[in-house]
């Protein structure tokens, strides 16, 4: 299928029908409005289930009940609307329901702005809601990796029976980008829900309960311990990240999402210059690609993490170094966007540093 | 002659009280004399030839201890 | 050009790019961002470089709030429809929902022989690929901006990756939906990197990006 | 002698010991949710929904499939099930807390859209749960362990009339408020139960029944005294009868 241009809430809508999504619960907030909007319009077309919700926390209930009744669900919003739902995302992680969640992060704490940020990494990884838990997080950086990746992540979650988020700044959903919508992704073989309450025990002859209420601690604890499995399997299967000109790098670069973008322009006129320099891109921050750090080239003396945030990946990166090498930070916030020359300048200072 | 009787489940009864106040007949009480495996003191009957298989003490229990039957002719 | 260009279309068209380029190419008077539908990648974004080539920017109601989507839009977004000494380019908000904002001025628009309502059109934009497509997005446009449509711009491109055979089947699709509506091929854009000798339908204007940054 | 049952335990509770204190009207209400949902035939397509309070291990009690909802969101979950399952049968069961406060946004919006779903509302003016303290419904004087010295208008407002309040929704379509303190009022609480899940079967919308229920426990009061307490103070404020009633199609707002 040829590419077509698109902006990246709406490819992210498209992607989301594409993946099979069969229903969606929202609310609006900047900037990712265009998600609602367009599926508004184009689910009802697909005869699929389409509902502008009261509140996000109505919203992720609403999604609760529908993944509960065996539904591939889907909602979408930005960094204050996604602390709403931090509730709802914890019962269905307790459950062990799967959804698709996008966040397309703007300014904090607070109102903030909805200018793009990447504030919300700490939101994400560590969760707002109660309870031990986590949620495999995307963070793509183009338009065509988020396409793919939302697509997979309807897959992902039915596999692990958990949330999947989409994470990008309001930058990725709002620029414009050629996208082929059709490009073919990996597929899992997925076993049929028996266990969702679909309102069908008569012809089933069993009764379905979704619940997160476990009386006895001890039960609890088990459940939780199952649960932790889960997240064990999915740190050893699902860490994903790009290596870029890191073989003879002295300083490596860490960032995601738009950050990478800038950060992958910045390292591509400092190496015209012959400065060595690459980048690790996380393209899940959870699992955090620990991999990606294991076995660097001994040219590397350096990790520079820049993020539109003020050091909240930092404290993975400073977790998974473990002392080994010189440690650098830059970030911007508030929805400030820095330009590629800042991130040259940055680099600049620790280039032909000691290890 | 009773036109009926009632079948009460006593380890499920919890002793609450308010079929004994909605008989018509007044033939109900708990049995303070023992307690069921619950450990609460059970509902009995007193004067079973009054029954007249109403069901209001079946229709108040909130536990479903109480089935009702009535007497049919042959 | 007429005195006044008014550009609608679908969101992501290409409105913005055009709306800067035609206001500094062309040494217009002013440039009226009454976007309330995006909230970024604006022409307002780019208020330094419209001010250093003499472009006056007319945006919010709100100074220095490129962080908000509040869509307070100025009232001296309506000078140009009444003074006659200005030359001016609109850019619109994208869908019908971004071109209702037009009926506000509605009262002021006394010389609407001034004026040319153009819808960019970009046909590697999915809700724009085929002819009847745009003559639907036309008719929406029409009616909720109150404003008759009075000529297309071929802006069809996927970016960088932008050949000379693209802008050639867009006017091949866009030329279908005139001929069927009558609205002529007014302008076709052509990127910069692209070094072609071709000339396309109606006026053919290099398009420089500005509101794009180099690393998106 | 032959005889003939009357009244037997309904197949639409599971056969296992309801959790609530003896003399607790939950008891009575499940029973009635029970027996519905069985003679209606509508088990088999039923998906319950759980709330948070005394009945939060419902899940557990009525014989069908079943969804356990965060506090207050039960009217959220079950529009999510009965967008995707249309055909299938939703209920929620909400106490006061639950419902009035927490989730009032949920239940005033689901009513708003019109659902396709029926509300169980128990109305016991109390937060049975967490201990005895104040509800939207509590009533002016009444003591709970967070209005030691009785409800006071200046502090907490009047109590709140959900049934009343939500007859001003346009999208509801059947509202009724019932008891349970006698068999008469038994009966006519089926009977309106009967006609919410009709309303749902019938695709007509939302519809929800409150019901005047009691807490021994926390009112402090026997089980007897307390069905008269809720007669003699409850009812004069939350009078029962039907609110709305648009299944004829003459207001829908």
């Amino acid at each position: 299928m040829a590419k077509v241009l698109m902006k990246g809430n709406e490819a992210m809508a498209l992607a989301a029908i594409k993946g099979g999504c069969d229903a969606f619960f929202g609310y609006p907030i900047t900037p990712q409005n265009e998600i609602p909007e367009y599926l508004s319009y184009h689910m009802e077309e697909n005869n699929r289930i389409f509902v502008q919700a009261e509140s996000e926390v109505a919203a992720i209930n609403m999604v609760y009940g529908a993944a509960g009744s065996g539904a591939r669900v889907l909602t979408s919003s930005s960094s204050p609307g996604i602390a709403l739902k931090q509730e709802g995302i914890s019962y269905i992680v307790g459950s062990e329901l799967p959804c698709v969640i996008i966040n397309v992060m703007r300014g904090g704490p607070g109102l903030g702005g909805i200018q793009p940020s990447q504030g919300d990494y700490n939101q994400i990884t560590r969760g707002g809601g109660n309870g031990d838990y986590h949620l495999i997080a995307f963070a793509p950086e183009t338009l065509q990796e988020t396409v793919d990746v939302v697509k997979e992540s309807f897959d992902l979650a039915d596999y692990y029976r958990n949330p999947v988020m989409i994470a990008v700044d309001g930058l990725i959903g709002q620029m414009m980008e050629p996208v082929d919508m059709d490009k073919e992704i990996p597929q899992k073989d997925l076993p049929a829900k028996t266990w969702a309450a679909t309102g069908e025990s008569g012809k089933r002859g069993s009764r379905n309960k979704i619940v997160s209420l476990h009386l006895d601690p001890y039960d609890l604890e088990k459940h939780n311990l199952k649960l932790k499995e889960k997240y064990d399997k999915m740190v050893e299967n699902e860490q994903r990240y790009e290596m870029i000109s890191i073989e003879d790098a002295e300083v490596v670069i860490v960032a995601y999402g738009s950050m990478a973008r800038i950060a992958r322009s910045a390292v591509k006129a400092l190496r015209e210059e012959g400065v060595k320099v690459g980048i690790i891109r996380p393209i899940t921050i959870w699992p955090f690609p620990e991999k990606a750090f294991e076995n660097l080239p001994e040219s590397v003396h350096t990790l520079l993490t820049l993020e539109m945030s003020l050091g909240q990946m930092h404290q993975d990166v400073k977790i998974v170094n473990q002392g080994r090498y010189n440690l650098a930070f830059y970030g911007r916030a508030g929805g400030v966007v820095p330009e590629t020359d800042e991130i040259i300048e940055q680099v600049r200072k620790y280039v032909g540093g000691n290890k | 002659m009773a036109k009926g009787r009632i079948i009460i489940d006593q380890d499920k009864c919890k002793g609450c009280d308010l079929c004994v106040h909605q008989c018509p007949v007044h033939i109900l009480e708990l049995d303070t004399s023992t307690t069921n495996q619950k450990g609460y003191t059970p509902l009995m009957v007193n004067d079973p030839e009054k029954c007249i298989a109403c069901a209001f003490c079946a229709m108040i229990c909130p536990d479903s201890v109480i089935t009702v039957e009535r007497f049919v002719k042959e | 050009m007429k005195r006044i260009t008014i550009l609608t279309g679908h969101y992501g068209s290409g409105k913005s790019e055009i709306a800067v380029n035609l206001a500094i190419q062309e040494n217009l008077n002013c440039l009226i961002d009454l976007d309330i539908i995006n909230p970024y990648f604006r022409s307002r974004s780019v208020r330094g470089l419209l001010e250093s080539n003499g472009v006056e920017l007319i945006e919010s109601t709100i100074e220095n709030a490129a962080g908000s989507d509040l869509p307070f839009i100025s009232s001296k977004g309506s000078r140009p429809f009444v003074n006659r000494d200005l030359s001016a380019v609109y850019d619109l908000g994208g869908t019908k929902h971004g071109a209702k904002v037009m009926m506000q001025f509605r009262d002021f628009i006394k010389y609407p022989e001034d004026i040319d309502f153009l819808v960019v059109v970009n046909i590697y934009r999915p809700e724009t690929d085929r002819a009847n497509k745009i003559i639907k997005m036309i008719e929406e446009l029409e009616a909720s901006s109150q404003i008759r449509v009075t000529g297309l711009i071929n802006n069809s491109n996927l970016m960088e990756y932008t050949d000379e055979s693209m802008i050639e089947a867009g006017e091949q699709i866009i030329q279908e939906a005139s001929q069927l509506t009558g609205v002529p091929i007014v302008y076709t854009f052509i990127e910069e990197h692209l070094k072609t000798t071709k000339t396309f339908a109606g006026e053919n204007i290099i398009l420089t990006r500005h509101l794009a940054k180099k690393w998106l | 002698m032959k005889t003939q049952t009357v009244y037997k335990p309904t197949d639409g509770l599971v056969k296992r010991d309801l959790s609530y204190c003896p003399g607790c009207t939950h008891g009575v209400i499940h029973k009635l949710v029970g027996e519905v949902l069985e003679e209606k035939g509508l088990l088999d397509t039923g998906v319950g929904v759980a709330s948070v309070g005394c009945s939060v291990m419902s899940y557990e009690f009525f014989n069908c499939d079943m969804q356990q909802a965060a506090h207050g969101r039960a009217p959220a979950v079950a529009t999510g099930i009965k967008r995707v399952r249309p055909e299938s049968t939703v209920f929620t069961y909400q106490g006061d807390g639950d419902l009035a406060s927490i989730g009032m946004a949920e239940i005033v919006h689901a009513a708003h859209r019109g659902e396709n779903i029926t509300v169980i509302f128990v109305n016991n003016a109390i937060y049975g749960m967490t201990g005895g303290q104040m509800a939207p419904t509590t009533l002016i004087d009444q003591k709970t362990s967070t209005s030691p010295r009785g409800r006071k208008q200046k502090d907490a407002g009047l109590p709140l009339r959900m049934s009343e309040l939500l007859a001003t929704v346009p999208g509801a379509t059947y509202l009724e408020r019932v008891s349970v303190h006698d068999p008469k009022h038994i009966r006519k609480a089926k009977k309106a139960l009967e006609k919410a899940f009709e309303v749902q079967t019938q695709k007509q919308g939302f519809s929800m029944i409150e019901f005047v229920s009691t807490c021994p426990v926390n009112w402090g009061m026997t089980p007897q005294d307390s069905l008269e307490w809720a007669v003699d103070n409850l009812i004069p404020y939350y009078p029962l009868g039907v609110y709305k009633d648009a299944t004829k199609g003459d207001d829908n707002g």
